[in-house]
């Protein structure tokens, strides 16, 4: 657990030195970078909570983060632009939808829940496609990023980025202590043995959907980022691709330790930024490698760093 | 009116056909060996490719079908070999990671071999053109042929499935895989021989479109959620199901299409009708596919979960 | 025919079994006693490759075939009746019978002949049988190898009184025949009139060994690790 | 494990380039485009038609000259970080792209706004030529709605009065039959909506066989058009004239072949449109790449020399608002003939009817038959306020 917190304090340390080390090389766009990373790192937190902890291998969690995108988008088309009551729609909608297909979901296991989560998620994304007044699928524009307590100073680059830092940082605690909790020990038992757990009378359903939906909530604030950085929000958000990158990104780093996720999300994304510099193929290196840390580590890369330093889990 | 609906039905059957050919395979991988693939629908896509290339290099689509199916084949032991062997014993979770990679490997290698334009294949002389089928409507003869091709190989299937030793010891594994191999049966071997006959049957689906369809790096995936969707409509692992799913999905997304909206019209507002129709016609399967788990968690033949 | 060699085996990190020693040789009857959990069926699943044996040697016919693949094992001459019996659920009689036969003096006439229920029900699948067909069906299906030596794990267990006789001749009738087998079962007095030898593990590791005269000679075994 | 993430995010700016060295004697160009995933083919034309020019004139507007091209993923949101990137890290001065309407709208907010100036070589959505005008934004295409005007005023001149309509069920689809039902004002026999990215057209096909309508109008584009056009001619209904926009090109004639052949489709340009810049301009594309061009390597043809002349008369990429009054002067030699630019910063030029014809060579292109607009402007430029 100590080599967690150190991990988590040095990821968090590194990303809280982007944007200085920005200035110092003449180069804001790392910022940019910066702040996409942050955003699938939330998403990717959250889907670590529900698929590291329930068991619950959800291919539809892009669904979420297009939701809370939206959010932002739908009401700053209405006027209303704070930051705050953005994510509160956007934590209230992906909970509503979360609520709803979760309860029907969790009656499936294994191989069909991945599905049948994919298929809430197409229906999400064909839904926002064939929502004309909204752009379908064009997608529409933001005029501007999100206000702050009034203020419009989340237009800097820096200064939203660790805005959106902030809210990561919060996430994690927040997932942490839930983790840490009654509620956390009773989610992995019941990823261990629903059956025991229903014995013993603790309904696991009940938690486990309590839990996807935290997990639809905390991915939304994911799109709020995501929609605040590219000022651009899209259907495209809730592709099934997108989906299978959270996925990639958890599995990456490690399942079910929540900094792991972070770092899969840091490592996937750097790795695309790394490879797209120097080549036009680079989803060619990008697959190979993923090939290739799956057949070399079972713990993806956290795993295979740990392997490779000669630490224990 | 009535003439158009069974038309339509044909077109729907027509499309549950080709799709089964994909999720065969799938549902052969996935329920035997508990093996979730996401390549699957890139060696779809380059059995089309593949059927490209060998029938302008021979002149004939018989010919390149004849060279496509083989490739395919050892492209599918290939791949078993080199990746999907290491990878039975493992979570879901790493065989999503290694085949999520395994299909942007595919794709670009496709786009750097064949370029990003789409391509096509000559369709053969002899299934060309259409005949009449009731009044002034008429039906492509290729299409009736992918029709029958598909139900050839269903039939194949089946007999190979039910009535050969092979068979029984597919079925044998999907439910005691242990206990196969501890009787005397390679089940590794078994393993190898049923990835690479479904990476056919997908190679196969693939060179039978080619003709209809444009053939392009983006078709894999697009029938890869559709495969996906009908296996576990049908339930994971049951050819029977994976042709009844197959069926289904390509009925109802084939008559909700085009008979939904004239539904939808009469119970709402024309414009209102037009809406809905175009925010339904493409969630259908889902739709369905989430309606039939709801109530059945296995699908429709799946043993229970 | 089989020897096993200070076999160990573990379930991820606990061990469970801690050294078995035992042979069957030609023609022989050997059983595997104790209560239940102290490794039986382990040892079984680690004869046939099933678990990885952490230390020690399994032997089959003279050659080394330790963690060797289950297929490999089994073709080396063993045939495996499962602890409860593993039927296959989608095959019919026939079919169970026939999926992993391989050609021998066992052919489908002679198990037919061995147990008639089955001819009778050839048709049915596996999973409408009921638990003593279902017995004779596993039998017969790893008599359908054609192995030399059988191994069976609780082929008794949860039968009524008639079908267990029936299963304790059929095994007599192997035993006539030459067939070598190794048994595992809690009904000690049928094991007397049919074993050879007894080996009786607790906890992982082999405790006594003897044959008939000497576990009828040695009462405190019984008492102590089988307590019937 | 941080030491190593900084060592990579170094080693990533190293390789994309030191940060935005300000140099003035260098004219930068971004070149954004789809380059990857299915509709790849259509970045690849613009990209290819571009940079052909750029070879052609060497030293665009007489400065050096640096081209960074990269490639969107079709992905608004990727592309709206790699216009970013281009502007911000790359220091480009104009920025040629993209292909899809959506992608526009993620990219002309951060092109414009960091300072450079976007150049559509294809996309041409409303809102931008309309409420949304920008300074900063050039069209060198067209406005997305025109070719299917042409189209309607081709249906309405032959006096068709039952016409099928087809479109994939998104927005350019919507405003593809809108744009045709402006200026066509005959019978609708019936008007479809299909899946994005369908495949198999045969359901749409038997109610259009049932139906029998004077005339089918498509808007198909890409891998959508090859399937629709082949299954259109599989099914026996080419004695229903064919017409359409974007889905029978240069881009999917490769794959339609025969079965294209005689479909009509509304265009500003077709290889064979009879001026000398474009008969040098096919035979030196078709020279170099061994394919026949469609419209977006000659809208991407264009925008290299209209950048090129803009910059020669603004003296520099130095003065923006020179370089804009030049660029809207737009005196350069275009491969269309007569080539000027509305208020809204679109083309005002000449539409024709084109049809598909196999050439003796054996290759397939469109042809022009008849102009059908001349001189014609979009229909938002009227709600374009530009200040």
């Amino acid at each position: 657990m100590r080599g967690r917190a150190l991990a988590a304090t040095l990821i968090f340390a590194a990303f809280a030195a982007v944007p200085p080390l920005a200035y110092w090389a003449n180069d804001p766009y790392l910022i940019v970078i910066a702040s996409r990373i942050v955003a699938f790192a939330i998403a990717a937190l959250a889907l670590d909570l529900i698929l590291g902890y329930g068991g619950m291998v959800s291919f539809g969690h892009a669904a979420f983060v297009g939701i809370g995108a939206y959010s932002v988008a739908i009401l700053g088309q209405a006027g209303i632009t704070d930051l705050m009551l953005q994510l509160l729609a956007a934590i209230v909608a992906a909970s509503a939808f979360a609520l709803v297909t979760g309860a029907i979901s969790l009656r499936t296991r294994g191989v069909y829940f991945i599905m049948i989560t994919l298929a809430f998620a197409q229906m999400a994304y064909f839904f926002f496609v064939s929502l004309s007044a909204y752009g379908g699928d064009d997608g529409m524009t933001l005029s501007s990023r999100s206000t702050l307590f009034g203020s419009d100073m989340l237009r800097d680059d820096g200064i939203f980025f660790y805005v959106s830092l902030g809210l990561l940082g919060a996430l994690f605690l927040i997932a942490t202590r839930i983790v840490g909790s009654r509620f956390g020990r009773v989610l992995r038992g019941s990823r261990e043995n629903a059956l025991r757990m229903n014995a013993i009378g603790f309904s696991p359903f009940r938690y486990q959907l309590v839990a996807y939906v935290i997990s639809g909530a905390m991915a939304s604030v994911a799109g709020v980022v995501l929609a605040n950085q590219t000022k651009f929000v899209s259907p495209a958000f809730m592709n099934w691709h997108v989906s299978g990158e959270l996925i990639v990104m958890v599995v990456l780093g490690g399942v079910g330790n929540l900094i792991g996720a972070v770092f899969g999300a840091v490592v996937a994304l750097v790795l695309q930024e790394f490879l797209g510099a120097f080549t036009d193929h680079w989803q060619l290196w990008f697959g190979l490698i993923l090939v290739g840390v799956t057949l070399a580590s079972r713990d993806g890369v956290g795993g295979l760093v740990r392997r490779l330093t000669g630490g224990k889990r | 009116m009535t003439n158009l609906f069974l038309l339509q039905l044909l077109n729907g059957v027509q499309l549950g056909i080709l799709l089964f050919l994909i999720a065969a395979g799938l549902t052969l991988v996935f329920g035997i060996m508990d093996f979730v693939n996401l390549a699957h629908g890139v060696i779809y896509m380059v059995g089309a490719y593949l059927l490209v290339s060998f029938a302008r290099m021979t002149g004939g689509y018989w010919t390149g079908l004849a060279l496509t199916l083989p490739t395919v084949l050892i492209l599918g032991l290939a791949l078993e070999l080199l990746v999907f062997r290491h990878l039975y014993d493992r979570s879901h979770l790493d065989q999503v990671l290694a085949t999520f990679g395994l299909v942007m490997v595919v794709t670009e290698a496709v786009q750097i071999i064949w370029g990003a334009a789409p391509l096509t294949a000559a369709m053969p002389e002899a299934l060309s053109g259409s005949i009449p089928l009731i009044g002034p409507l008429r039906y492509p003869v290729f299409r009736l042929a992918i029709i029958a091709a598909g139900l050839l190989t269903g039939l194949g299937l089946w007999y190979i499935i039910t009535r050969t030793r092979i068979g029984m010891r597919l079925r044998a594994g999907a439910t005691h895989r242990g206990i196969v191999s501890a009787l005397g049966v390679d089940i590794g071997k078994l393993f190898s021989l049923i990835f690479a006959f479904g990476a056919m049957l997908a190679g196969f689906a693939g060179a039978l479109v080619a003709p209809i369809l444009s053939v392009d790096p983006g078709m894999g995936e697009s029938v890869l959620i559709l495969a996906f969707v009908v296996i576990v409509i049908g339930g994971i692992g049951s050819i029977k199901g994976a042709f009844a799913g197959a069926l289904l999905v390509g009925i109802v997304d084939t008559l909700g299409r085009s008979f939904g909206p004239i539904v939808l019209r009469a119970v709402l507002e024309p414009a209102a009708a037009g809406q809905a129709g175009r925010v339904l016609a493409p969630m259908l399967v889902y739709i369905l596919m989430a309606m039939v788990l709801a109530v059945r968690p296995a699908g429709l033949f799946g043993a229970k979960a | 025919m089989l020897q096993v060699e200070g076999l160990e085996a573990s379930y991820g990190d606990s061990k469970v079994l801690h050294g078995i020693d035992l042979s069957v040789g030609d023609g022989q009857v050997v059983t595997l006693l104790g209560r239940n959990g102290m490794g039986k069926t382990t040892t079984v699943r680690t004869i046939f490759g099933l678990l990885k044996a952490r230390a020690g040697r399994v032997v089959i016919a003279g050659t080394d075939l330790t963690n060797a693949a289950p297929h490999r094992i089994a073709r080396a001459g063993l045939g495996l009746v499962p602890e409860g019996r593993q039927i296959f659920p989608t095959l019919d009689v026939r079919e169970n019978l026939l999926a992993a036969a391989r050609p021998g003096q066992w052919t489908l006439d002679r198990v037919l002949g061995l147990f008639p229920r089955l001819g009778e029900r050839a048709g049915h699948m596996g999973n409408q049988l009921s638990g003593g067909e279902q017995q004779m069906l596993a039998i017969g299906r790893a008599l359908m190898t054609n192995p030399r030596l059988m191994v069976l794990d609780e082929a008794t267990e949860g039968l009524a009184p008639l079908i267990r006789d029936e299963i304790w001749d059929c095994l007599a009738a192997l035993k006539r025949a030459g067939e070598a087998i190794l048994v595992i079962d809690k009904n000690i007095d049928a094991l007397m009139r049919l074993a050879d030898r007894h080996v009786v593990i607790e906890k992982g590791r082999v405790v006594w060994t003897g044959d008939n005269a000497a576990l009828q000679a040695a009462p405190e075994v019984r008492d102590r690790y089988l307590h019937v | 494990m941080t030491r190593k993430m900084l060592t990579i995010l170094a080693a990533t700016t190293c390789l994309a380039g030191p940060a935005a060295a300000q140099d003035d004697d260098t004219l930068k160009i971004g070149v954004l485009l789809t380059l990857s995933g299915p509709a790849a083919v259509l970045g690849e034309q613009a990209r290819d038609g571009f940079q052909l020019a750029a070879d052609e004139i060497g030293e665009i507007g007489g400065m050096t000259t640096e081209i960074i091209i990269a490639d969107d993923e079709q992905k608004p949101d990727i592309a709206a970080n790699k216009a970013r990137e281009l502007v911000e890290r790359d220091g480009a001065d104009i920025v040629v792209g993209p292909i899809f309407s959506n992608i526009a709208g993620a990219i002309v907010q951060p092109v414009t706004e960091g300072g450079a100036i976007l150049i559509s070589p294809n996309a041409g959505p409303s809102n931008l030529a309309g409420a949304e005008c920008n300074k900063a934004f050039f069209s060198v295409s067209y406005q997305n709605d025109q070719n299917h005007e042409v189209m309607g005023a081709y249906a309405k001149g032959q006096g068709y009065d039952n016409v099928f309509l087809i479109a994939p069920n998104y927005q350019a689809g919507q405003d593809s039959l809108a744009g045709f039902k402006h200026s066509y004002d005959g019978g609708v026999a019936g008007e479809l909506f299909t899946q994005l990215g369908q495949l198999d057209f045969s359901a749409e096909l038997a109610q259009i066989a049932a139906m029998q309508p004077d005339a089918v109008f498509a808007f198909m584009p890409g891998g959508m058009g090859v399937n629709l056009v082949k299954q259109y001619r599989q099914a026996g209904l080419e004695t229903i004239p064919f017409l359409s926009a974007f889905t029978v090109d240069e881009s999917t004639l490769p794959a339609q072949q025969d079965a294209a052949v005689g479909f009509f489709s509304g265009t500003n340009w077709a290889p064979d449109l009879d001026t000398e810049k474009n008969k040098a301009f096919v035979a030196a594309f078709e020279e170099k790449f061994g394919k026949v061009p469609a419209s977006y390597a000659a809208h991407g043809y264009d925008a290299a020399y209209l950048i090129d002349a803009a910059v020669r008369a603004a003296g520099g990429v130095g003065d923006k608002d020179a370089l804009i009054a030049a660029l809207e002067a737009a005196d350069f030699d275009s491969v269309r003939g007569d080539f000027a630019f509305g208020p809204n910063h679109f083309p005002v030029q000449d539409f024709y009817l084109a049809e598909v014809v196999k050439r003796d060579d054996g290759m397939f292109a469109t042809s022009i038959v008849e102009p059908i607009f001349e001189d014609y402007a979009d229909t938002y430029v009227g709600d374009c306020q530009m200040d």
